[in-house]
């Protein structure tokens, strides 16, 4: 955690970022809330442990935000996965932003380039943890019927309030489809029909470019698991397409591209 | 017209049992592991009576997320309008806490201030509402700060307070209340002189919501005030959709082939779309305008045109908060910044 | 408000006898929006089309739907009958009665329900169609033609002949290509460069032809009718206006043993060179690579030779960008290096040697000139055996595919040997003779038959060398597998045809699309084999596939043809089911954000950037645009764009939903 | 035909490319191949203009079956867009069949501009299976279900 404030006083120091964008104590001591830290000593109040979870990179789409100038971001894997994302969807020039990876024993690493987070990120452990994949194995095993039920139920209690859509990097869209009225894609009414097509609307517009941050259910005031369909949707297009969205800056969406022997056995 | 009476958690099954055979529906907090929320029940024991606070608020019982306003119809090449007839069978909301309790005059100075709201009114008038004080808060209360408090008895039809572990002491506030207290008859004991505070949870006030009312127009310029505290603010809707007192809704219509139907649904003045105008124009371009609107509206605005607070100092909203944007917290921080 | 036409049509029996047309008609007057709902026996008729115009005109109809037979059938005729009623020819839709519903269904009451489903579901989507315009674009008149060898050359000729400039791009030092290093060719063993020389002749003095040799394609951009073209001039060492092709600086080069590409290796060349002697342009070109003034900083004994002082050694490569409305991409083949065939000793045995090299000893101009020796010892070799499909048709080893010319310049091979060697033993290894096309049956037959080349048909599996002899192990296959040997003096392999070694690159500079074996893929294999998938790009010859000079010369004209239809108007004119991307009051200015995923998904490079500035010229955001020339409708786009900002005319989200909801 | 009253005929929805299946749907038609008149086309450019959010909103309508079908794999009258769809569906099978939508109900095609037969085997065959799974009740309805009032028929 020093390490982490140290280095944040030095960019601010040296001038190279006018802010450092990062964790602060929370209400409870299992919170943590984002902060900008504009002066040296600001720096003191930066923490970092595991309920710094809110992926940063969101904020960079927020024009109060840009307007600060350039900051340096603190970064978990997925925060780094969304830079690149962004990157590769035109939403982030290099340079804007320089990362501070913070790796599990606290050391920090300062990514001031694309290029460096590309390379760091491509040595770290890759795959979900343990207990989503063991939650996604549930859902998965359970019969149709079940399976069905448990989405109804879960979606049910959804209020439509988007916090999953604000809390996601990648969600940046300057009007959301959900938004769009002609037509109206998705009920504005939170109702059955209207809770599954927008989580399944949201779900497919982050298929193949999804970071795995968790951000989205991690934001809903329901406790909706969200990311679980995220979660499946980056498996298959993994294991079908080999898609590994937040890697490179490369543009290679999965689905704005294709291969003549794609699997199709469901197609008759 | 207070009386106070005794309640035997014993008794609580047969009252549900009367309740519902007069027709009414309980609308109780149920817990699913760490989450409790609202829901219809039929007996006690689904009922969660220790919790500290559900997710999302009670004013679903008279403002729903969605509910249709008329419906239309193509008849030939001639459109036929409806009203749809309310939705308001008699309801009992049980084991509210005082917040909530407190919220609903919230809620019918905002939809009863002109023009009568049938939607809302109906429902509102069939609702017979049973608070809970509280015996345990946490660090997210601060009804203490809006003038409420864990015991106040404002709202409630009847209120119960738990008196040690197998009583509670029923205050009977309102004609509404001694409606249920006729139905209740026998199992409502007799008085024995019991005080309800020593069961209370204790919420320090954390700063005087008059006070902060009055001061606010006078920070709506301050340069540092909202900017610093909006700027991690991510502008979900969340702190709207789970508080008991926001009641900003869209109206939108919804069709099929050739009928629809018009409903009014859960908004928020956080999300960046609710004053877009057709223009293109926008008033409030930035974050900290929106959070500055929901501050003000809640703390300057309600109080001086609808002569109620827009807050109940319930803590849902901090607590739902992604980025833990505390509302109590910067409450106070205005509370105490110089002028 | 909408006011809608509905018109059933019986199509005689066809509709009438399983629908029930009149109560189709009744049910969709009753729909709203619809003003006007009539039945008749045959609507494609003057009369019926008449009824349409009629209406059109008294009840000032918005839209109409005729509900008859499929719209691949007749859209057309009705939505010309609209135009000339003076409604928007994309304001009229049809509900498709007769493939879709009468012709497959029985005679129920559900299939006039379905008809009148079908029906309704078109009301609501003409309801929201709006009228639509053709899409005009202006053409640059310019062609610019990459690759100077037959290809390029028979397409920049007949775009020129039309009255059109060219811009002709040849890669090497002179054009003619790979058909200037043919000896004679087949079927009528015509000698290659005495019909190609004076066409090689006529593109350096075509008024209309502007020709750039020793130069390669920078980059290209743009759209059909308008791409922007640069092309980088390499430093010849030479002032081409100055330089009168006298000779003087080549006959003086010191540096003479370079191995010339142009006689694939078998001779040489000095470090100034022209290609060949009758190259186009005849003006030479340093070789920096092999120069010793480039290598040491002296020399320089051409500067002093030189009669008009042409050489400029310190020249640099220039860019020359030229605007232009079509493109043809002719840069033709490459033989493939036999590399892979260890076991034919090639590279090892100089005796070994391609067919291309053969071409070369066989050549008039070439290293022997005409005398067929071999490379190892000048001799003339008295046994040759002939490999066809070196590399072809041989998947677990070489290449899937069939190069298609082998079997015939193997024939001729063999041929030319035995008429210069007329005591020689030709042998030809091969898998099977495929000798479609006019007179090459004929001219097979002949190389059997008269000038008695021994077909063996079998593989060869190993070569090696003993006693000064090459022994060629191979099978007949004909004769029960008899395993067959032969010394030879000199082995010629049929290696295969393969694209040029940059032919991915070029494509992908140019945004065209290739195949897994790197040949250009044309847009339709059958019917527009001369197109690629980028509008307004064409392709000739044998950077295609594999063919031989005449398929390649009728490719060329074909694809010249395309390019003289094209510019044979002003204005491109097309079908306005094209993708838009919306426009919206400021700030926003459009839904798009940029994303840009659009663009790799379109299957035509139709996506292009717009900045959208300020008044002082900052950019505030970049968007997408659709250039409206190259869109060809398909909407993938439409379908992947998660804000709904791109939608596809025609076929709008508005409308695809409305008639969901009609369902 | 009494039985047939009692039958439930499923509404099935399909979503065509303009060049293949359409175009052998009408060749279906040329030929005289009956099939179940359950089925409504809807026809778009390419399967590439097809976005998930249309299957979704077929069976908010009431939809108890969806087909999809366009040319087959390098047939595309666009080159690619039935390649880039099939990624889409691939996609979105897996979340479907993981939120409980039954794919049963969910049909893929090819059907080039020649297949009319095979049209009309795919409708007829879909429409078999539909019948047997009943109507889609568990997927949630437009206007949340609600019932229509006195609609126009």
């Amino acid at each position: 955690m020093e390490a982490l404030r140290q280095r944040a006083r030095e960019l601010l120091a040296a001038g190279t970022v006018q802010a450092v964008l990062g964790y602060a104590a929370g209400s409870e001591p299992d919170r943590a809330r984002p902060c900008f830290v504009r002066t040296a000593a600001e720096a003191d109040g930066l923490i970092w442990n595991e309920h710094c979870r809110q992926n940063l990179a969101t904020y960079l789409q927020k024009p109060e935000v840009r307007a600060l100038g350039r900051l340096a971001l603190v970064a978990r894997r997925s925060t780094l996965r969304a830079l690149l994302q962004l990157a590769a969807e035109n939403q982030l020039a290099d340079g804007r932003v320089v990362a501070l990876f913070v790796a599990d024993d606290g050391a920090v690493t300062e990514l001031p380039t694309l290029a460096a987070i590309e390379e760091l990120v491509a040595r770290l452990p890759r795959g979900l943890s343990d207990a989503d994949r063991q939650e996604l194995d549930r859902i998965a095993a359970l019969p149709l019927g079940e399976r069905q039920a448990y989405w109804a139920g879960e979606f049910a209690r959804c209020i439509k309030c988007y916090a999953c859509r604000a809390a996601c990097p990648l969600c940046y869209c300057a009007r959301c489809i959900t938004e769009a009225n002609q037509p109206q894609w998705i009920p504005v009414s939170s109702d059955p029909l209207g809770n599954l097509e927008w989580n399944i609307a949201r779900a497919m517009h982050l298929a193949g470019r999804c970071v795995d941050c968790g951000s989205c259910s991690d934001a809903c005031p329901e406790g909706i698991r969200l990311d679980l369909l995220n979660h499946v949707l980056a498996e298959e297009a993994r294991t079908q397409f080999g898609a590994e969205p937040g890697y490179s800056v490369r543009k290679d969406y999965a689905l704005a591209s294709f291969k003549p022997d794609d699997k199709q056995e469901y197609i008759r | 017209m207070t009386e106070q009476r005794i309640l035997s958690r014993q008794n609580l099954g047969p009252l549900f049992e009367r309740l519902a055979a007069d027709g009414r529906r309980i609308l109780a907090p149920v817990r699913h592991g760490d989450r409790v929320g609202f829901e219809r029940v039929t007996r006690p024991d689904e009922v969660a009576l220790d919790y500290v606070q559900t997710r999302t608020s009670a004013k679903s019982a008279v403002f729903p997320p969605y509910e249709p306003l008329l419906q239309f119809a193509l008849q030939g090449k001639d459109v036929q309008v409806a009203e749809p007839a309310p939705d308001a069978a008699p309801t009992v909301l049980f084991g509210v806490h005082p917040c909530d309790a407190a919220s609903f005059a919230t809620l019918e100075a905002v939809f009863t201030w002109d023009t009568p709201d049938l939607p809302f009114e109906s429902k509102r008038a069939n609702l017979t509402i049973i608070g809970l004080s509280c015996t345990q808060g946490d660090a997210y209360c601060f009804c203490t700060s809006v003038g409420g408090g864990p015991g106040d008895p404002r709202g409630s039809d009847i209120l119960l307070t738990p008196i040690g572990a197998t009583h509670f002491l029923a205050e009977i506030l309102t004609e509404r209340g001694q409606a249920v207290a006729r139905l209740a008859g026998e199992l409502l004991e007799p008085h024995r002189g019991n005080g309800k505070d020593a069961a209370l949870a204790q919420i320090p006030p954390r700063f005087d919501a008059r006070q902060l009312g009055a001061k606010l127009p006078a920070l709506f310029n301050h340069p540092a005030a909202w900017q610093e505290q909006a700027l991690r603010c991510l502008g979900c809707g969340a702190c709207a959709f789970v508080c008991p007192t926001c009641s900003c809704f869209d109206i939108t219509d919804e069709r099929d082939r050739y009928h629809g139907v018009r409903l009014r649904c859960w908004d928020s003045c956080g999300l960046a779309l609710f004053t877009l105008h057709a223009s293109g124009h926008n008033p409030r371009t930035k974050q900290s305008e929106r959070w500055r609107q929901r501050v003000m509206h809640k703390f300057a605005y309600q109080p001086e045109r609808l002569g109620v607070l827009g807050c109940v100092g319930c803590g849902r909203c901090s607590r739902a908060c992604p980025v833990d944007m505390n509302l109590a917290q910067h409450a106070q921080q205005l509370a105490e910044t110089a002028v | 408000m909408p006011r809608i036409g509905v018109f059933i049509c019986h199509c005689g029996e066809n509709i009438g006898a399983t629908v029930d047309a009149a109560a189709v008609a009744k049910a969709a007057g009753e729909l709203p929006g619809v003003v006007h709902a009539v039945d008749y026996k045959y609507m494609c008729s003057d009369p019926g089309q008449n009824l349409i115009k009629e209406a059109i005109r008294e009840k000032k109809l918005t839209g109409v739907v005729v509900g008859a037979c499929s719209p691949r059938m007749h859209e057309p005729t009705f939505r010309r009958a609209c135009a000339e009623a003076g409604l928007n020819a994309f304001l009229c839709e049809m509900a498709n009665l007769r493939e879709h519903c009468s012709w497959v269904h029985e005679k129920l009451p559900e299939t006039t329900e379905k008809a009148i489903d079908l029906v309704r579901v078109m009301v609501e989507k003409v309801k929201r169609n709006r009228p639509l315009f053709p899409i005009n674009v202006p053409i640059t008149k310019t062609a610019l033609v990459l690759g100077g060898g037959i290809a390029g050359i028979q397409a920049a000729l007949d775009i020129a002949n039309a009255g059109h400039p060219v811009v002709l791009v040849e890669r090497e030092a002179s054009i003619g290509g790979h058909m200037a290093q043919l000896s004679e060719t087949f079927p009528t063993l015509d000698c290659s460069q005495c019909i190609l020389t004076p066409r090689m002749v006529e593109v350096a003095q075509h008024p209309n032809i502007r020709l750039y040799t020793y130069s390669e394609l920078e980059s290209l951009e743009g759209f059909i009718g308008n791409f922007k073209a640069v092309i980088r001039k390499k430093a010849r060492g030479i002032d081409e206006a100055t330089c009168t092709g006298c000779g003087a600086c080549i006959q003086k080069c010191p540096t003479k043993k370079i191995p010339s590409e142009f006689n694939a290796h078998l001779g040489h060349r000095t470090a100034i060179y022209v290609p060949f002697p009758q190259a186009v342009p005849n003006k030479p070109v340093i070789d920096r690579a092999h120069c010793t003034y480039y290598r040491t900083g002296k020399c320089k004994l051409c500067e002093r030779v030189c009669p008009t002082k042409a050489l400029r050694y310190d020249q640099e490569d220039l860019l020359v960008e030229v605007a232009v409305g079509a493109v043809v991409v002719a840069t033709g083949y490459e033989v493939k290096g036999t590399d892979f065939f260890p076991e034919y000793g090639y590279g090892r045995y100089k005796d070994v040697i391609t067919g291309l090299q053969f071409e070369r000893l066989a050549s008039a101009s070439g290293p022997t000139l005409g005398a067929i020796r071999r490379p190892s010892d000048g001799q003339v070799p008295e046994t040759v055996v002939f490999i066809a499909c070196a590399g072809s048709r041989d998947p677990a080893k070489g290449l899937h595919y069939c190069s298609k010319i082998c079997c015939m310049y193997t024939a001729k091979h063999a041929m030319l040997y035995k008429h210069k060697v007329h005591h020689g033993r030709p042998y030809v290894f091969y898998m099977d003779i495929r000798a479609g096309g006019k007179m090459y049956e004929e001219f097979v037959r002949r190389a059997i038959e008269e000038d008695q080349v021994s077909y063996i048909r079998g593989r060869v599996s190993r070569i090696y060398e003993k006693n000064g002899k090459l022994i060629v192990k191979g099978v007949d296959t004909l004769l029960n597998s008899r395993p067959v040997e032969i010394a030879a003096d000199l082995v010629v392999l049929a290696t295969a045809m393969v694209p040029q070694p940059d032919a991915e690159a070029l494509a992908q500079k140019m945004k065209i699309s290739y195949d897994g074996d790197r040949f250009l893929n044309e847009a339709h294999p059958k019917l527009r084999p001369v197109e690629m998938n980028t509008a307004g790009i064409f392709v000739a010859g044998a950077c295609q596939a594999p063919k031989d000079i005449p398929e390649t010369v009728a490719q060329a004209s074909g694809a010249a043809s395309k390019v003289i239809g094209l510019f044979s108007k002003d204005e491109l004119s097309r079908e306005p089911v094209v993708a838009v991307v919306n426009r919206t009051a400021p700030p926003l200015f459009s839904t798009c954000v940029g994303c840009f995923l659009c663009e790799t998904a379109c299957p035509y490079q139709a996506i292009e950037r717009e900045e959208i500035k300020d008044r002082n010229g900052n950019v505030l955001k970049t968007v997408a645009r659709v250039n409206q020339g190259v869109c060809q409708g398909c909407g993938t786009c439409v379908a992947l764009c998660r804000s709904k900002s791109i939608d596809l005319q025609g076929f709008t989200n508005e409308q695809v939903f409305a008639e969901l909801v009609a369902l | 035909m009494e039985f047939a009253v009692s039958a439930f005929e499923p509404k099935l929805v399909a979503f065509v490319c303009n060049w293949c299946t359409y175009a052998g749907a009408d060749l279906t038609g040329t030929s005289r191949i009956k099939y179940a008149p359950n089925v409504r086309l809807i026809r778009l450019p390419c399967t590439g203009r097809i976005d998930f959010m249309l299957l979704l909103q077929a069976f908010g309508k009431g939809a108890d079956g969806v087909i999809v079908s366009g040319c087959h794999p390098g047939d595309c009258h666009y080159t690619a867009g039935n390649f880039h769809a099939r990624r889409r569906w691939t996609l979105f099978r897996r979340l479907l069949d993981f939120v409980g939508v039954d794919l049963r109900r969910v049909h893929f095609a090819w059907v080039s501009a020649a297949e009319g037969a095979k049209w009309a085997e795919l409708v007829n065959d879909v429409k078999t299976k539909i019948q047997a799974l009943g109507p889609y009740d568990a997927f949630p309805k437009r206007l949340d279900g609600r019932p229509q009032p006195a609609e126009v028929a």
